[in-house]
């Protein structure tokens, strides 16, 4: 079954989106796999080795399985300071 | 001569720009002998570019939650009192403060020591990112070079 | 582009209060990226005793030359792009600033670096003498407690 | 021949001396047999392995030779900061 899941975007990736966030119907079964189709679908140049993710606000594993109504944030290398 | 009570990890992301002054008074405190601050300023140049302006901005959430962790830890790690770190978000002009930390200990070395820790792990870990506005007209997502 | 012209070594002898915003402000440069300072301050307490409040005494002529021999082995031993060193003289109260470092630098290590190097240095060599006062009456010149 | 010599008193010795300088005629051949004079004569407590030597407002060698005129100072151990 699909499940709903929130995708906030920053940075280059949402630049590269065009939007903050957004609501997806999605068979990933883990943040990996969920990128993937992203970065298919809409162009992102980064590859996972150069990304983090979060899930529901807290860094996660990329073969963490995702659950309906998860928020998940693909987190472009830092820079502040 | 009793030592003041610890106070929370002090962390904040501000799109308002930095005070260092006030930030400082803050860590005033009559036990600590010691201060060390580091401020970041926005360059005139980057890798050899001229840099025009400067935009930061943030993920909120997990920013805030890891700054915090951060300041936590230099607890844990150094005979410190009171440590402040704020990172600004937002349009930045040239010599505009992009971050200010400051940590207060009764010896130097542990203020010192504190003080390099939470700029570094600032500058490793928290979700805040940099977009170079160059004279050219040239914008770039520093950090992302990166191909597929 | 052009990398400023480096300012000359600036210690100094004050007895006056110390002004860091002011001293801060002649480090600003659109060329720096990164600031490192260390203010030490007047402690209520040392070794386990109540301090009232500290003198604090120079011999001036050789204190301020071996205070410009610091920073310039610091230009010497760090890139660095601006520092300021001052210490303050005469009696000062609980929570007063006794010293003042500032270093400002295209990147933070070599600020750090720096900051940390000098205010060691004038600790170690410069010829300034603490004198306690404590709440009981006594008073002792700080490291002075060698007997023939 | 006696040389004239100016001392400045600095920190814990200038309350052992009770005076901010002085000047002196002294045979002494060297700074360190300058001071072991004056520990003497005024009872300073601070030995010279604890102390440096200036002449002139420079460090100086203990085993330097005094001149006649010169200016010479007893520095306690320093504490800055």
């Amino acid at each position: 079954m699909p499940k709903k899941l929130t995708i906030q975007y920053f940075a280059l990736l949402r630049e590269q989106r065009g939007l903050d966030q957004e609501t997806v119907q999605s068979d990933a079964a883990t943040a990996a796999s969920l990128y993937a189709d992203l970065a298919q679908e809409h162009g992102f140049t980064l590859p996972t080795t150069a990304l983090k993710v979060a899930l529901n606000d807290d860094f996660a594993d990329w073969q963490s399985p995702l659950s309906d109504g998860d928020t998940v944030v693909f987190i472009p290398p830092v820079a502040g300071g | 001569m009793t030592p003041p009570s610890q106070p929370p990890p002090s962390f904040a992301i501000s799109a308002e720009p930095l005070q260092p002054e006030a930030l400082k008074q803050q860590l005033l405190d009559g036990h600590a002998g010691a201060l060390a601050t580091f401020e970041g300023w926005v360059r005139n140049h980057n890798e050899g570019q001229a840099v025009e302006r400067l935009e930061y901005s943030s993920y909120p959430a997990l920013a805030n939650k890891e700054g915090q962790r951060i300041l936590a830890e230099a607890f844990q790690k150094f005979a410190i009192d009171a440590a402040i770190a704020q990172h600004r978000v937002g349009l930045l002009e040239i010599g505009g403060i992009a971050v200010w930390v400051g940590v207060s200990a009764a010896h130097r070395g542990a203020a010192f020591d504190a003080c390099r820790y939470i700029i570094e792990e600032i500058k490793g870990r928290v979700p805040i990112w940099k977009k170079e506005y160059y004279s050219d007209g040239a914008t770039d997502w520093v950090n992302c070079h990166q191909e597929t």
